[in-house]
């Protein structure tokens, strides 16, 4: 399988949705940055900006009905599926009303009723996740796609191997969607990998994989809409390695200094958002109304953040809830 | 009524679950054609089929997280992992995700997954093949844990265990598979949680799990023509543990024993001990003893393995003690 | 004599172990150029360089593995698992292969492999990323367990764990990272196995480990303006264990009570107290009480993750109760 | 990297004492056979007739000094690494002077001193130990190499993908041996993989990989020479699938009914001893002196059988050592 950005162009109206999608996302992450630099919020937090063309680019292609699983650095994904705004804020911040009530945080984010099945902690821990959830939609004779976010450096762990296995042994309609940011933590995958392109793994499991630019959100989109499309039809699963940068360090603690030199102003000037405002530019889409979109995402985040940071804090006893059902 | 085996009883409530629920599926490795390692799955692929019934490959991890994932999205999986010893392999995907998904996501998703495994010592497998793995998930909140002694209680605990919505594990005991038993045509239900007391007796209250319930019933017989009445407590589930019936019977007693196949760190016989003790110090007239396991692994030869595991004999000695104290 | 942080003496116990002993090796994810996760392993990488310090992917299966294979062809692998939490990933290699390769082969192997995790809750990190993971390994005989909860303890017990030849699972508990204490330059070697008595009292006698130490410590001051002496032991490593301090003292006071992070079942504390009792019931004039967390998972949101932990006044009531008893 | 059938002919002195090296592990073989299913012996064991010519082809081409690690199917490679007839039998008897003392097993015969550094019962589970014996060899400056050993099923398990992963990214000096005979327990390959060709999963770590006739002695050693070359040279490791067939069932419980008409027929008529017999042959070697080998090897197991069957079991007390070191 090769990647398909000669598919038929989209239609701008959703080249425009993806681009306020972006930006809302980068916005909601800047906020993030900030709330943890300041301390206001405890524990860690996993940012995505950079990402976002992966996220967007992939959800965009799927429908509503089908489930997502991603990991701790997944506001990206959780956003993109249209989980909103204050609850997501709300979860990172600990309030009752955040999306889990405040028992999960920022590495949880989950929204079950838009799709968003969960945010995983643990590396590979949602892989086998997402071939069961593929299963029962099989099982259940829906269509529904199955669609997995992970990292780079997530491929080399025992999970990532079972789980792309069984999918294929079984013909399920999961899309492995590998977000291929250069690093695993601190370490560039070279260090960990002894393999360059990650989509070649597919191969041990008989299955598609392809290498693309995870930075343009059109290739994204036009690659899962075929992966989809194989999916459904029956065909299994397809791997997607999508080439990323991940503009901020690995978590709150992290300055990122291990970085060479130019290599983060080089990506910066591919940044997805930048390189699709170009694009609905070319396409002649006013400069006004991207600004507008831009203008009305960042609007819409502050006032998602003012209220859910107007939420009260959960009573301690919720916290003896929903071990049991 | 017929007479049946533990391991017909368990493949019974397997077949009588898949009958009841079309949600209700059965995987693992080599359940399907060969009707599993242990023969409990023996029919049940020739009954309900490819879709319901289905081998894997040699992929724990793959097989708890494909059950999580299908559970969320409305299924009731049933998988095998064929010794209790391999959940070792999985045990990331047992305490971390299932155990704690409902938890984290503030109760969006219910996780109905029952897992059977083959436990505990006796049958010459070696030190990986006979652990009584049960200790393991004591101090992961949000799995039940129920632990089989008897042909009825293999039948209705399987049965209750699919039909739970929250994750079960259930061990069958491999010293039991060829006990012989009376299964009722229509075998009345029993709930997680609820002990059952063997044999009724004023002096000392023993309690013991599978193998060593048997044995615990033996010494009793002993006992008793020595003129020491044993009431003898089977809790059948030790996550949700039955404290009720266990403080009742102490409340005639006032003398405690348990007997555990298995070593006494983080062990549930400890655990229920320490429990006892928090609100029924005043109960007991005598200490309440832990008839157990050295603090070794399994051994292999006959003689070794002998040795390892609690005789009818040091029980028998220790409700003498316990009486006389 | 110097000042440092418990992080800060942990890193100076690796840095003296590999200059102490040319066999031992340190690795594990981002350990080498990143410092480690916690900057437990900050210049250590520099100062030995990469033969003796190296990263590896992310695969704990693999590490594990790796330092047992290592270690029975005659080196001392100091193997890093970054939160105790991800020793689930690697579950089947410390309990199944590490803990019984001696015992199973008639004790043809040692294995001197120490695995230091990150361990424990208060930090906001979440469900995945907060347990208190040492009860998992309780029921496990072949494995020690230590648990620092001093900077000279961090230190000297770093030094016995990889100086011993047996598997050590040192946990270094991340809510301790930050304080400081004193080092001298010539620190005294600590045993495994070797308790210490923080405080001498002889009402009561509180065990208790890493945060619930100083909690302890903190209560017991209290209650000595009430005109209650506590007696403080920390056991410092929880296999082996010192059960003949924590006798003695009770041969003083009568009173036990033990304090831990983590729920009841199948915990350390449930070990003790039924230890204890099985010699020691005439000893005690009051119930071992356990003051432990709740039975569910430890939540994220501030005010539910404290309620979780005991608290200094928990424990304190606690032992106004055991005293007045 | 390509199979090395063309490499010059073996000295016939070696390929003779191959031939008598098959023999001793068929009638070994043949005698467990006859012991387990006599139930002279509880617990399981599980057989490799038919695969002898990948154990010893493979670990005559390597030294004395060379490490190897295999599965419980195990007893053909710790044969072939020269460990004694009497003491193999006598572990399986659970005596004494078992190479255990009786504390393994049929499933984990070890021999340290002959370089069988174990055999082991889950599966994946030595496959990181026998990276890191490679990296002890490494580390310690020598050029010994790690031989491991794992059946076609086990490349479905996690811990196979992180131990080529990590092998590779060291460039570490092991050889993978997967023994291919087509089944996992009672599963055909094709029912659990997703390819044919198990040696191509190499490419996923970057690592030489190849197919060859596992029943063909000449060749396993030649390949084997090959690929022990490269990685003494430092070039890294080589994933070789030999080819072979299981002629007895899985374990003592399995008759094996699931092969297909013809299939154990036509891979006798590939026996690899009758295969080696003919070469030996062909190249003139007397049929007297072939026979004469047979005989010798014959009577040599069988002398070897009674002699630890002559041996006492263990003192019970033995259990209780081994634990530590
Ligand atoms: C089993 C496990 N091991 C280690 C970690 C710690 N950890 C968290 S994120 C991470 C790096 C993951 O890298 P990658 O898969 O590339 O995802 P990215 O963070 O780049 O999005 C690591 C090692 C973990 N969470 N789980
Ligand atoms: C983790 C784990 N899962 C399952 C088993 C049970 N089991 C023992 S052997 C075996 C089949 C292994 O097949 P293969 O790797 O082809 O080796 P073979 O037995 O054919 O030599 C299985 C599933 C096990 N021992 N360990
Ligand atoms: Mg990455
Ligand atoms: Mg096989």
């Amino acid at each position: 399988m090769t990647s398909e950005t000669t598919s038929p162009a989209l239609d701008q109206d959703v080249q425009l949705e993806m681009l306020r999608a972006m930006h809302e996302i980068r916005f909601f992450e800047d906020a993030c940055h900030r709330l943890f630099a300041s301390g206001a919020v405890r524990g860690t937090t996993h940012l995505c900006q950079g990402q976002e063309a992966v996220n967007v680019g992939a959800l965009h292609a799927l429908r509503a009905d089908d489930q997502m699983t991603c990991t701790y650095r997944g506001h990206g994904a959780v956003l993109a599926k249209g989980v909103a705004l204050d609850r997501s804020f709300g979860e990172i911040l600990g309030k009752a009303d955040g999306l889990c009530g405040g028992k999960g945080g920022s590495m949880h984010l989950t929204d079950v009723a838009r799709g968003a099945l969960g945010s995983f902690a643990i590396v590979g821990g949602h892989l086998p996740v997402s071939v069961g959830v593929a299963f029962a939609a099989r099982y259940r004779g829906t269509d529904e796609i199955s669609v997995c976010f992970f990292g780079d450096g997530s491929t080399n762990i025992g999970a990532f191997h079972e789980s792309l296995n069984l999918a294929s042994v079984w013909r399920l309609p999961v899309l492995f969607v590998c977000e291929n940011n250069l690093y695993g933590e601190y370490s560039p995958l070279h260090t960990t990998t002894p393999i360059e392109v990650l989509a070649d793994r597919a191969a041990a499991y008989g299955m598609p994989g392809v290498r693309i630019d995870g930075n343009d959100v059109l290739e994204v989109h036009a690659t899962v809409t075929a992966a989809a499309a194989r999916a459904r039809a029956g065909e299994g699963p397809t791997l997607i390695e999508a080439m990323t940068y991940r503009q901020k360090g690995h978590s709150r603690a992290d300055p990122a200094k291990y970085r060479p030199d130019g290599e983060l102003e080089a990506w910066l000037a591919r940044d997805p958002i930048v390189l699709h405002e170009r694009a609905l530019a070319a396409d002649g889409v006013a400069q006004e109304q991207l600004d507008a979109i831009r203008a009305a995402a960042e609007r819409a985040v502050e006032e998602a953040l003012e209220r859910a940071q107007s939420w009260s804090e959960p009573a301690v006893e919720t916290r003896l809830e929903h071990v049991w059902a | 009524m017929t007479v049946v085996t533990y391991r017909q009883a368990i493949t019974r409530g397997i077949a009588d679950a898949l009958s009841a629920d079309d949600d209700v599926f059965l995987f693992g490795e080599d359940v399907a054609r060969a009707g599993g390692a242990f023969k409990t799955t023996d029919g049940i692929w020739e009954q309900f089929g490819d879709a319901r019934v289905l081998d894997t490959p040699i992929s724990e991890q793959a097989i708890v997280g494909t059950a999580i994932g299908a559970a969320i999205r409305g299924l009731r999986p049933l998988a095998e992992v064929m010794f209790a010893d391999f959940a070792a392999v999985c045990f990331d995907g047992i305490v971390n995700e299932l155990a704690k998904y409902r938890y984290m996501t503030g109760g969006q998703v219910t996780c109905p997954v029952t897992i059977h495994m083959a436990n505990g010592a006796g049958t010459g497998f070696g030190a990986q093949h006979s652990q009584p793995a049960e200790n393991w998930f004591l101090n992961t909140p949000g799995l039940k844990v129920v632990v089989p002694a008897t042909v009825t209680d293999a039948y209705a605990l399987m049965r209750a265990a699919v039909e739970d919505d929250d994750p079960v594990l259930y061990f069958e005991h491999k010293g039991l598979f060829g006990m012989r038993g009376e299964l009722p045509d229509d075998v009345p239900r029993v709930e997680l949680g609820v002990a059952e007391t063997v044999r009724s007796g004023e002096h000392v209250t023993v309690v013991a799990t599978q193998q060593m319930r048997h044995r615990a019933l033996a010494a009793a017989e002993q006992l008793a023509e020595e003129g020491v009445e044993v009431e003898l407590i089977d809790p059948r589930t030790l996550v949700p543990f039955d404290h009720a019936t266990v403080r009742a019977s102490l409340e005639r007693t006032n003398r405690l024993l348990v007997v555990q196949e298995g070593s006494a760190g983080g062990s549930w016989g400890g655990t229920l001990i320490t429990h006892v003790l928090q609100e029924g110090f005043e109960l007991l007239d005598a200490p309440p003893l832990l008839v157990c396991s050295d603090e070794t692994p399994v051994p292999y030869a006959g003689p070794l393995e002998a040795a390892w595991l609690p005789t009818v004999e040091r029980i028998a000695d220790a409700i003498r003690r316990t009486a006389r104290y």
